[in-house]
């Protein structure tokens, strides 16, 4: 982690965007959400967090392609049937950032394999047509402001 | 309409206050132009009205312009209407003919239009100035002051002010809840930044307090009702039973040894130490005489026991006695009724309650007090064990939104306090966690320095959690205090032995009540408001009601002392004037309108309005009456009314506000 | 009672074992679980990182589907992200128009729509412990889970954080620091419940396969922590927290080369053994780390292990000093 | 804009001495803003408040009025806010039989520490009466005299509706 929120929220104070773009910072929240109930200030840590990850993807301002590319990963199999798919997407991830991570934890996924807890098919929801175009409109009026 | 009416409107400036979104001038010109055929003869605008030059410009107008009403628009009414009245009163007019029209607080310091500010300023003075036409000359009513005064709460605050008054040759009566005087300043070992011995400078005055000729010290005791107003007030005293005698108690002692019954003292010893079902909270208490704890004793819960009645000398225990109480006559009350700790309980990451060894501040407060439940030795919860490490959290429930958002004031010089005390008796390494450090006081931060220099390690960051969940070595067995190092912008877990969290001051759990029963406000975090925060803090808006201490604030010792003298102060003066006058806001009875239908009888909370049955009328006794004004408005045959706020003059103002009677008349008819 | 349920993707299949098991004990404590009709992913925490409005369409997409097709306002989720993403979609509707505007142009493009506050989000825990209550369960135990000692463990999201909507709806329903709602079901099953100061602490989410040293130094602390207060198991409430802790324990040992062999249960497979249910249909067995070992306890006659006698003191020489006295907190 | 938008609503509010008129005070010494559209007349209680007070300012040109005391169980002098609500009750009742919206008449509670409170009830109040647009009650008092175009300024053209000023 480059900076602890407080450092990353002086530096924003400070005017240095481009160094707080560039932090990995809101890449490693994993949305405890434990700053938010927390601050004494009552400052949506979080949702700031999330704010910033999404501001440094649109300015693509980050050094580090890994925690993106995954959330990115992610919402493709998402958009495309409806519902997430962990096989695929450890799968297509591991492949693309850490090929050799996939023998530290083939163990684990012929185990998960092999008790059910892991299927090589997606489901694909009834409804993607309508879901498509919400998202779709969702992320036009996003645009528009 | 009072034909006579020549009226003079003043609008003040008030620097750039008013002036910067009012247009005054333009107010001012309007108000002569406009209002000219309502009286108005004459209208000012001036840099500041209140200064004693805006205030001659009044008074000259008076005298040479023959001015019979006054309106002057500046700041609220609270606070310089007693100025311009005074002021008109110099120049011979009657002060109830001068009003206040606030544009300050109501117009330019809430509006940021100037254009509808402006406009509202005139609607204001408007009001005002067809509110006027109706006031009738009036004189204060004089009532003579009691020379005796009720201070409640007897920490030092409360016993500062009983011995100023008492020494003053004035009757006190001071009501105590606890078996003896003393607060919380009793509890402490040391003091800051001086390191005095708390209990060696607060016992004499506790003493003095005790054997004062002019000091009724009533502990046990609480105060259940109020009546009355200043000058003359009622108060109910509840004395709690002690199931002692007091003519006979010798206070030896004897009966707390005898007694079988051990309670945890959660009031004195904060928890942390023992008492026996009928104590003294401590050897130094005052009055000396013990109470008898009746939820715990064996006696009173099984029948059996008796064993304090059976030792004790002199007969005094008493187990017949019954709840008193009795009504004391005052002239003024003083409050300094003091603070409750914050509960750290509702921080459960800090651990208070769960981990045996984080420490509440009172609690360490007796760990460290030679008369404390260890003699003053510090020492883990075990009793036995020496800690090597400590951590002090400050700002514990102080400065958070989710809890108290204020400043508690005293934490950052009694923690430092805390680091001397631990390194003096253990040789302990301590860590001070702080978000800011704050010392701004006669000597305060020379302790700060040397603090730093006995080698205290000081953190900056708030402590984010205190768990006794290893995760690195060498944190086994210890509290870890997890927290950001905003200085160096690490996280880091350093493991300790002991945490004393230094929990905030709040407002006593009940001091709403308190407020209730006194007749004044709390502010939104619960502490007593002020008459004014810089220019009058121990006054309240309620008439011969005073504050003192932690009740109004959080303060620490010598803060509190000298508000404790200070509300002595105002009280002596009171006092010294014999007698005080008091706003003519009265309801009066018509006797002629009066049906005799009584409706007003019942809707009066002090009983001011009697119906003589022989007339059969109703008649308000103006002593009794506090000017509310309910029984004006509810009378039916319009029979009653109210002086500075009767019917006429808010009608007028009304239309005054809503700009009816801007025209000339002869104007209107063509 | 009757609930509209859903169950979230973890559930359909690496955590089918929380399905079935929810789905069991509800039905034995008389809840009627209608599923949402084709339900969509709740983005988990990936979506809003990268899109905003759309995440929340999105979320509210569920929201709309379980409003028309279920026809029932108390919304469950077993899940403690899909339970945050919904609840957190509702309170913020609730609480700017400005967003709830958006979001339903969005919804009419697939023509749906939704009101903040038309339903109420909850978690399975939640409805369990509070909507059917502790006496009604206790009264269903036929297999008391004696002599198994437990560390609860809830994670962030089903306590954190704590929205203010006006209704209070989006209130947490159980303390964010050091929630006891799980203990205490724990303990009327008659487990012996470890007072687990990690319990809601995070166990890492996507971490592993963001940051491999992050995510396993995250998973270490927790087992580690269960292991140090001499735990049997873990029992938890959330797939994700279910599949770190027990999915990467062995890749995790093999990177700290440690040697853990902490059980990660549902809470929902716990009352179904304490209801006297067979293991198997409760999908135990589909955990990674073998639970049999600590489940070999339950209902068998083996007596406690005796803790080592402390050395009687006698209460003179007790110096020890009292614990502050634990009466109700004043919030 | 429209017709709502443009309508600067006139309300007369009502205060109590001791609290809801120090909360207004407050609010100044916290340079809280509000919308200008309230004129405060101050009463030692609100238990002082007359109906007819409301009638009074509703008839003579008021869109609103807004009663304040202080929070119940906190009178000044005891109980009198209670009968303050009582009256407020029935006035709302008799306002229904006149013809007029009862919601243009509200009492608030604010004590003397709610200054940012009072200024948020006034904003509120003032939106809602914004949105319930001018009170034209009939009066008894020919408007055109009074204002018949020169000579009247700003204040007394947003007091009169429509019509009238035509």
């Amino acid at each position: 982690m480059d900076h602890t929120p407080r450092a990353l929220f002086a530096l924003i104070n400070a005017g240095m965007s481009d160094v707080v773009l560039k932090s990995n910072t809101p890449w490693y929240c994993v949305s405890c959400y434990y700053c938010t109930v927390r601050c004494p200030q009552e400052v949506h840590i979080t949702d700031i967090m999330y704010t910033l990850k999404r501001l440094a993807v649109q300015k693509g301002h980050f050094d580090d392609t890994n925690a993106p590319d995954f959330s990115k990963t992610f919402i493709s199999w998402v958009e495309s049937y409806g519902r997430s798919f962990e096989l695929g997407l450890m799968g297509q991830h591991m492949l693309m950032h850490n090929p050799f991570g996939v023998f530290k934890i083939a163990g684990m996924g012929i185990g998960m394999v092999s008790k059910g807890r892991m299927d090589f098919t997606p489901t694909r929801i009834k409804g993607m047509d309508e879901l498509k175009a919400i998202l779709t409109k969702a992320k036009e009026l996003e645009v528009a402001e | 309409m009072n034909e006579e009416a020549r009226i003079g409107v003043y609008v003040c400036h008030c620097g750039s206050n008013i002036a910067g979104i009012v247009d005054v001038e333009n107010v001012a010109k309007w108000a002569a132009e406009k209002l000219g055929h309502r009286g108005v003869v004459i209208a000012r605008d001036y840099k500041f009205m209140c200064s004693s030059l805006g205030q001659e410009l009044i008074e000259k107008d008076i005298k040479e312009l023959g001015l019979t009403r006054i309106v002057v628009a500046a700041c609220s009414p609270h606070l310089h209407e007693k100025t311009f009245r005074t002021a008109a009163e110099r120049a011979g007019l009657n002060p109830y003919l001068c009003e206040l029209v606030s544009i300050r607080e109501q117009v330019s310091w809430v509006h940021t239009d100037k254009i509808a500010a402006t406009e509202k300023a005139k609607a204001a003075i408007s009001g005002g100035v067809e509110r006027i036409i109706h006031n009738v000359p009036l004189t204060p009513l004089r009532v003579p002051i009691d020379k005796s005064t009720l201070i409640v709460g007897g920490g030092i605050a409360g016993i500062q002010a009983a011995l100023e008054i008492a020494d003053a040759g004035y009757k006190v009566y001071l009501v105590e809840r606890e078996p003896s005087v003393g607060g919380h300043m009793a509890q402490f070992d040391k003091t800051f930044p001086t390191l005095d011995c708390s209990a060696c400078i607060l016992t004499p005055k506790m003493v003095s307090a005790g054997t004062h000729p002019n000091i009724s010290m009533l502990s046990w005791a609480e105060v259940t009702h109020v009546d009355g107003y200043v000058g003359n007030f009622t108060a109910t005293i509840h004395q709690k039973p002690r199931y002692v005698k007091t003519d006979l108690c010798t206070g030896c002692g004897i009966c707390q040894e005898k007694c079988p019954k051990k309670v945890i003292d959660d009031v004195y010893e904060a928890g942390l130490g023992y008492r026996k079902a009928i104590y003294t909270p401590f050897p130094q208490a005052v009055p000396k005489f013990p109470v008898l704890d009746k939820p715990n004793c064996t006696y009173f819960q099984k029948g059996t026991c008796k064993a304090c009645e059976k030792f004790c000398p002199t007969d005094a225990i008493d187990f017949t006695q019954k709840d008193e109480y009795f009504d004391v006559k005052v002239g003024n009350i003083i409050l300094a009724t003091g603070y409750d700790l914050f509960d750290a309980r509702r921080i459960p990451q800090y651990g208070f309650g769960r981990l045996a060894n984080v420490f509440s501040s009172l609690e360490f407060e007796r760990l460290s007090n030679s008369a404390g439940p260890t003699g003053g030795t510090v020492v883990l919860r075990d009793g036995v064990t020496t800690p090597k490490t400590v951590g002090i959290i400050h700002c514990v429930g102080s400065r958070d939104r989710n809890y108290n958002n204020y400043c508690s004031s005293i934490c950052c010089m009694q923690s430092l306090k805390f680091a001397h005390l631990v390194h003096e008796r253990t040789g302990a390494e301590v860590y001070e966690f702080y978000i800011d450090m704050r010392t701004p006081a006669k000597g305060y931060d020379e302790f700060y320095q040397r603090l730093l220099e006995e080698g205290t390690h000081f953190i900056r960051g708030k402590v984010a959690e205190v768990t006794d969940a290893a995760r690195l070595p060498g944190e086994e067995g210890k509290l870890i205090i997890q927290v950001e190092d905003t200085l160096v912008g690490k996280q880091r877990r350093i493991p300790v032995d002991m945490v004393i969290l230094s929990s905030g001051l709040e407002p006593r759990h009940d001091a709403k009540e308190v407020a209730r029963l006194f007749g004044i406000s709390c502010s939104a975090d619960g502490w007593y408001i002020e008459r004014h925060p810089k220019l009058d803090p121990v006054a309240t808006m309620t008439e011969g009601v005073f504050i003192a201490g932690c009740v109004q604030g959080p303060k620490d010792i010598p803060a509190s002392v000298v508000q404790g003298a200070a509300a002595a102060a105002r009280v002596l003066g009171r006092i010294q004037q014999g007698e005080i006058a008091l706003e003519p806001v009265r309801a009066t009875i018509n006797a002629d309108n009066c049906s005799g239908c009584r409706i007003c009888n019942d809707l009066c909370p002090y009983s001011a309005i009697v119906f003589h049955e022989d007339k059969m009328v109703s008649e308000v006794n103006p002593a009794l009456c506090q000017g509310c004004g309910t029984c004006v408005a509810a009378c039916p045959a319009g029979a009653i009314s109210g002086t500075c706020f009767s019917d006429e003059q808010i009608m007028a103002q009304i239309e005054g506000l809503l700009l009816l009677n801007l025209k000339q008349p002869e104007a209107a008819v063509s | 009672m009757k609930y509209s349920y859903f169950p979230g993707c973890s559930l359909e299949r690496n955590a089918a074992a929380y399905n079935i098991s929810s789905l069991a004990t509800a039905k034995a404590l008389g809840m009627e679980m209608v599923e949402v009709e084709d339900w969509n992913c709740c983005g988990a925490t990936e979506y809003i990182s990268l899109n905003l409005l759309a995440s929340f369409a999105l979320i509210a997409r569920n929201l709309a589907q379980a409003t028309k097709t279920t026809g029932v306002n108390q919304l469950v989720a077993p899940c403690s992200a899909c339970y945050l993403n919904l609840r957190k979609t509702d309170a913020y509707m609730q609480e700017s128009p400005d967003l709830a505007k958006k979001v339903n142009q969005a919804l009419s493009a697939g023509g749906l729509s939704y009101e903040g506050g038309t339903l109420k989000v909850r978690h399975l825990l939640d409805v369990v412990v509070n909507d059917i209550g502790l006496e009604t369960i206790a009264s269903k135990v036929t297999r008391p889970l004696k002599g198994l000692r437990i560390a609860p463990y809830y994670g962030c999201m089903i306590v954190r954080p704590n929205f203010e909507s006006t209704n209070g709806d989006g209130k947490s329903f159980d303390n964010t620091e050091y929630p006891m709602t799980l203990d205490n079901l724990l303990k009327t099953l008659g487990a012996e419940v470890v007072d687990f100061p990690m319990k809601a602490h995070c166990c890492g989410g996507h971490m592993t396969q963001i940051s491999e040293a992050t995510g396993f130094e995250m998973i270490r602390r927790l087992v580690k922590g269960a292991s140090d207060y001499k735990a049997d198991m873990i029992v938890t409430l959330c797939p994700m927290c279910q599949l770190n802790l027990d999915g990467f324990q062995a890749p995790m040992n093999r990177h700290f080369k440690t040697n853990y062999n902490m059980p990660v249960l549902y809470f929902t497979q716990m009352l179904g053994l304490a209801f006297g249910m067979d293991a198997a249909s409760l999908g135990i067995g589909q955990e990674l780390v073998d639970a049999r070992h600590a489940l070999a306890k339950i209902g068998v006659e083996v007596p406690q292990p005796e803790k080592p006698a402390a050395p009687k003191k006698s209460k003179k020489d007790d110096k020890s000093l009292p614990m502050p006295l634990m009466g109700k907190v004043e919030e | 804009m429209t017709d709502s938008e443009l309508f600067e609503p006139v309300i007369i509010g009502f205060t109590c001495n001791w609290c809801s008129y120090r909360a207004a005070d407050l609010a100044g010494t916290a340079r809280i803003k509000y919308p200008p559209n309230v004129r405060l007349i101050r009463l030692m209680c609100s238990g002082r408040l007359d109906p007819t007070f409301v009638l009074k300012a509703l008839s003579d040109g008021a869109d609103g009025v807004m009663i304040t005391g202080c929070h119940p169980g906190d009178c000044h002098y005891l109980n009198q806010n209670y009968k303050a609500l009582r009256r407020y009750r029935l006035l709302r009742r008799v306002l229904t039989q006149l013809g007029i919206e009862p919601e243009r008449v509200q009492l608030v509670w604010a004590s003397a520490a709610e200054g940012l409170q009072f200024a948020e009830e006034v904003l509120r109040i003032t939106e809602e009466i914004r949105a319930m647009g001018p009170l034209n009650w009939p009066t008894s008092q020919n408007l055109d005299e009074y204002f018949d175009g020169d000579g009247v300024d700003a204040p007394e053209k947003m007091l009169v509706p429509e019509e009238v000023k035509s």
